[in-house]
């Protein structure tokens, strides 16, 4: 191994893609579904769709072919998230709200993926993987009182013994996608529910609960700061039954001690993909704004040098260099964080550093940018001041920067969350 | 004698002031940023409060004198109602104050009594389209022609432009000073352009506006002869910013402090955690040190104390501390910070605004 | 009452004379002191001593006088503090270092006011209040293990039966003015110590130990990042004696809910006082970077303009608006705890903003003037390197920034130390 | 392929530099800082780990290869054990780098095989006295004259410029590039200057230099007719820098982070207190992600890639995080990190510096 910033010609073909239909696609709409805040991405969507879903397709069927003995395993680190790192982050800049739309399974494949049998993930992912008809995977965790506390979760799974089905019952809320999932199309979420509340985290398990099943009901789509064009639902589940083997991995509540949050951390462990991703989306969403603000200040010619020294620069020249910075450190950690992923390395340090990095510096940027631009920025004309609202949620969800840094500090201290809190 | 205790009387009228505030004003202003409009209802129950009247010296119709300090604590506690609603409510003051300040004797005559009657839109026109806006080098010309003043130009984020009767439009003029000019909005060459539509004080309209050839008469031209001192005016319109960006901050650091201390996560108030007590103590001593600035700022005009320093810097620091503020505000409600049923996503939303702001407000 | 900033003439002038000390006696010391590091600012001291000998003394004769019920008790605020303030600032602004060598019974003189008898403090105070030879107090409380955690001090003063005297044993350490209150003058130390560990602060009692008391040894003169004219000493006791009556308030170990901790707080209470003081220093050391900053620029063609917006100005300017922002809110906080003081009002809430905001707006706008300055910012040929080094004390003594800003948070969500720690 | 991981042979470099920097230069950090004078030994145990040497090819006396990898590797933990003996140690690189990079053959078989020899000090002469500096607008000159060059000038912060045989002098030619020179220090019209008394790198001697018509022979021009491109060196220079800086500021984070897990207050580690807890995690936060934009910049160097824009912000980037930690790690320790036996109060010291610093250091 050698130290490299090398991104395989590969991922810089992906990338260029995912920039023309982020430029061609998405950002032709995004003054328009910001203003429009629950109309759909249809453009996007029915462009992404068959990609997303050939790739889905190639995927699942890898991951579910029988091992081949014969086949020699494959030397050297994957780019499996490298490519998933671009991706997101083309997409973001082109529209960080119509990204959140996209169709595919999302997080509640990855917790398919982590925990499921091989007949779960083949019954539950391949239609994300066929058909003309896109279809959507949402997560369902937070809950009114269950926010960065999720062991603190109300919802409950019951086991009727007569039927040998799960009867639901709780409020879910903050689901990204939740009713394209339910509503819009024939897809599912991945919703964590308690089958012994005296179990603490034990008895957290993951169900799933896919589209027009009675008694789950989006009951609220949230009018938000920004990424309007995302679908965040509220859903009610009210007697909602699910069939037995719906539940995902293992449905026996063990002690701790025993493994016992292991479907839990199993969960958990997603985080260590999807805040790096996170953090990819944010970036995206930064560059848009730092890419506009520097074309309109070579419109008003003013440049941004890189070799004149602190007395010689603008105050806004600093500022654009100081976000410029910014945004790459976010950028290399992220980076680093997914690395560590495509190499099988452990990365949950690395992964909140991220995270947290990313969350924290593009807020800075989008404000920034906006006033720079001056009332132009914080006009709705042009797309600065949106960029700031899509900004803002990067250091909220997935782990708020407090708690990424919270996680940071346990790791880089050696400290359990009980001895730091 | 150093002191930091308001007058009885500020205190009466602050405490009238919180009391719409909380009650007309509050309740309306989250369907008033999502309509893009208040209720006249509620601009005129915050015009009878009698802001201006009680500014305005008897003989032209108030009962009352003009003071900035009185002016920034009204200004403070309006904003914590609403921002845009406290920009409307005040916006007369837009013309009302730069008259009385500058204005000759028949000009006081002819405007002043219109501000202790009903509410009526009045504004000013001073920012201009673009990508950066200096008062000083003013696009906007007035020239002198046929014992006339004929001005041009383009003017942006004009306050109630579409109804307001007068407008005091700000031109550069031959010397390269700033004048202003009350002009009659239906006047021949004024083109109102289409509402702007903005990230923040949605209720607020406000326009683009066009001067082609606009003709104005001698006596129009504020000041008369002697003209104004576009600074001082400046200076006023900062700390009245200044004082509206604190009213702003001091409403989402409160309403955090509250939502922190209720919202329990991990078997305790967030507010026990030090991450979010923290941020926390930072934002109220921002807050009170923005509102010091605005004070000092304001007690040096009352003195007629040249406070050009003062005004400025009170301006800078507390549109970045309602920033810092309101930014923190939504970090402490976590994803409910983020919905626009709760307030604090409008107040980041209307903070940011303060840096680019421009002669939207006067105290 | 009414909104107001006008410092009275009185106290203008009183400005005036310090700043004419500060420029004319200790500037031309401050380099030459700053690299001794261990020398007397002999010229300071001789010059102020008569100075606050005499006010001193008036301050005491009129604190022992007898009530006289026939005097009308003075209407309105005093201006004890503003006086206090405005001093301390101007005399920071000449050097800080040897501003905390003042000849005067400083903290030690406030735990005397507060919690002596009249014949306490006639017997230990007189001493600052006549002579030809200046003295200096000093307050002992910090420990090796108790810094920010006064309640965990371990010096102890036991009760000789025999002799009525306590002994006393233990170790303090960052005592300002240690040295020239025990060995260089006749002064005296005040001591906390504990004279029943098992009860916690109702047991920690005030001491005053005289200079050349048998037992109580200088151990170490500090060498320090900054303020550097400053004598910081530890001392160690080693069976020390001091007489029955020595100790300040009273004797007994009262349980906390008979007001155990009265001495404690009256201790504690003293901050409100010394915080708003210790931000005043801050703020002298911030005036003297910033002013010199500007006298710089000016020589180099630079002027800071209140009249220009963002982008019109350069990156130095804008950093330096900023600079004299941020000095200004701190002054300003620190204003009004003084006002609340003279005003005979609680100030603990404003007292610790001004100290936090003080401590940490000056520690910036030193390091910011040394980066306008470039090399000759870093050069130890000019001061602006020291001041950033003076200004960096201010945000540790009194309480640190954190522990400053745990203080304000209580207050304002009005939770108790325990409830917010 | 991304990665993160150095070679083997970056690793063994870096663990014979640790544990240099932990043995020998950590114990006497403190007393050279102190004293402003450095241990000979300990400058020679460093020079013997035999940095340069392994960055020369062969046919000049040396056995390897320079990579600006490596040496950005090197430079960190040099500097972890201490930013003024890290100066000191690689000040040789100051020529040696340049020439190599730039110098005609006759210059690198004259120069090159004395760096893979016994340290011995040599510098360059880049920054300029004075309030601002600015190194594309120098003031040092150098004149075409009867065939051979003139140096006119003041310069300023040029290490070991007293004991230096070679200096590389820096003066803007006719044209207005910047060309090198390599002076003899004793030649005539080179005078050295008191030594410099700096906040920080007290160890590290620096002087002032005046250079009154210093003639210099065609052939002492680096790189002859073709000169040198020196935006690519400050290229190198900045990097180098920023390494340094990394090198501070994890020091400091470190020790810090160690501190605040042993030192009980309130009955508990302070670094159980989310206010100190989060000023680590940030720090640690910052200090990763300087270190990642000095390998950034690093790589494109050695792909020989045009790398102004990564240096430039590596530098910048971890020029402000350098200060922030290390000012948070006096503020962990609070009164202790006042007291100069604890070293995070030098760090900081040192730290304050790279934002000025100019041409100290090269990988």
């Amino acid at each position: 191994m050698a130290i490299s910033f090398e991104i395989p010609e590969r991922v810089v073909q992906e990338q260029q893609m995912a920039m023309a239909l982020a430029q061609g696609v998405m950002r032709p709409q995004a003054r328009r579904l910001d203003e429009d805040e629950h109309a759909r991405p249809v453009d996007f969507i029915q462009m992404i769709w068959p990609v997303l879903r050939d790739q889905q397709k190639r995927q699942l069927d890898k991951l579910l072919a029988p091992p081949d003995p014969n086949k020699p395993k494959r030397e050297g680190p994957g780019i499996t998230y490298l490519r998933m790192m671009v991706q997101v982050e083309a997409l973001s800049w082109g529209d960080a709200g119509q990204y959140l739309c996209m169709p595919s399974a999302l997080l509640a494949g990855s917790a398919i993926e982590a925990v499921g049998t091989p007949e779960q993930k083949e019954r539950f992912l391949r239609r994300f993987a066929e058909g003309d008809d896109p279809k959507w995977g949402a997560m369902a965790m937070t809950e009114p009182n269950a926010g960065s506390d999720t062991k603190a979760i109300e919802t409950t799974a019951v086991l009727d013994p007569e039927t040998r089905e799960w009867v639901l019952n709780g409020e879910k809320i903050f689901i990204t996608g939740g009713g394209l999932a339910l509503n819009e199309s024939n897809g599912l979420v991945v919703v964590w529910a308690t089958v012994d509340k005296s179990a603490g985290r034990a008895g957290m398990k993951p169900f799933v609960v896919e589209a027009r099943t009675p008694g789950v009901i989006v009951t609220k789509a949230e009018i938000k700061h920004g990424i309007r064009a995302s679908d965040t639902v509220a859903v009610s589940f009210q007697n909602a039954r699910i069939p037995y083997d719906h539940l995902l991995g293992d449905p026996e509540v063990r002690a701790i001690d025993e493994g016992g949050t292991k479907g839990f951390k199993g969960a958990m462990a997603t985080f260590d993909a999807s805040r790096p991703l996170v953090a990819a989306g944010a970036l995206g969403v930064g560059r848009a704004a730092l890419e506009f603000v520097r074309e309109k200040l070579i419109e008003a010619g003013i440049d941004i040098p890189y070799d004149r020294p602190y007395h010689k620069l603008s105050a806004i020249q600093r500022d654009v260099l100081e976000m410029e910075a910014q945004l790459k450190a976010a950028y290399l950690l992220t980076l680093r964080a997914i690395s560590l992923l495509d190499h099988g390395q452990r990365n949950s340090l690395e992964a909140s550093m991220a995270k947290a990095k990313a969350g924290k510096a593009v807020t800075w940027v989008t404000q920034k940018a906006v006033e720079i631009l001056g009332m132009m920025g914080y006009n709705r004309e042009w797309l600065a001041e949106k960029w700031m609202r899509d900004a803002r949620i990067n250091d909220i969800y997935e782990g708020t920067g407090q708690i990424n840094l919270l996680i940071v500090a346990r790791r880089i201290l050696d400290y359990s969350s009980r001895e730091l809190n | 004698m150093v002191s930091f205790t308001p007058t009885d009387e500020q205190r009466m009228l602050v405490e009238a002031i919180h009391r719409y505030a909380e009650l007309d004003v509050r309740p309306i202003a989250h369907e008033a940023d999502e309509a893009a409009s208040i209720p006249d209802a509620v601009i005129r129950t915050g015009w009878e409060i009698g802001l201006i009247p009680a500014s305005l010296p008897e003989e032209y119709g108030g009962f009352g004198q003009r003071e900035a300090l009185t002016g920034v604590l009204a200004a403070e506690e309006l904003a914590w109602g609403d921002l845009a609603v406290a920009l409307k409510v005040m916006a007369p003051a837009l013309v009302a104050y730069p008259v009385l300040m500058f204005g000759t004797e028949a000009q006081k005559r002819d405007l002043l009594p219109r501000f202790c009657e009903d509410y009526s839109p009045m504004t000013a026109a001073l920012t201009e389209p673009g990508l950066f806006f200096d008062p000083l080098a003013m696009q906007t010309t007035a020239t002198a022609e046929d014992g006339q003043f004929v001005l041009n130009g383009a003017k942006a984020n004009v306050p109630l432009a579409a109804e307001a009767e007068t407008i005091l439009v700000y031109a550069r003029e031959a010397g390269g000073e700033v004048g202003a000019y009350l002009v009659d909005r239906q006047q021949a060459g004024i083109a109102v352009g289409e509402r702007e539509k903005l990230m923040g004080i949605r209720g607020l309209e406000t326009y683009p506006l066009t001067l082609d050839g606009v003709r104005v008469d001698q006596a129009r031209r504020l000041g008369g002869e002697a003209g104004i001192r576009f600074g001082l005016i400046q200076n006023y319109a900062h700390v009245a910013l200044a004082a509206l960006a604190v009213g702003v901050a001091r409403a989402s650091a409160e309403y955090a402090r509250a939502y922190a201390k209720q919202r329990v996560q991990f078997g305790v108030p967030i507010a026990t955690k030090q991450a979010i007590a923290f941020m926390l103590a930072e934002a109220a001593i921002e807050v009170d040190a923005a509102r010091l600035m605005v004070w000092e700022a304001a007690w040096k005009l009352d003195q007629g104390q040249e406070a050009t320093r003062e005004a400025t810097l009170a301006r800078q620091y507390a549109a970045n501390a309602a920033l810092t503020v309101t930014d923190a505000g939504v970090q402490t409600l976590g994803g409910y910070g983020f919905i626009r049923e709760y307030p604090v996503e409008r107040w980041l939303r209307n903070a940011r605004g303060f840096a680019m702001f421009s002669g939207l407000a006067m105290v």
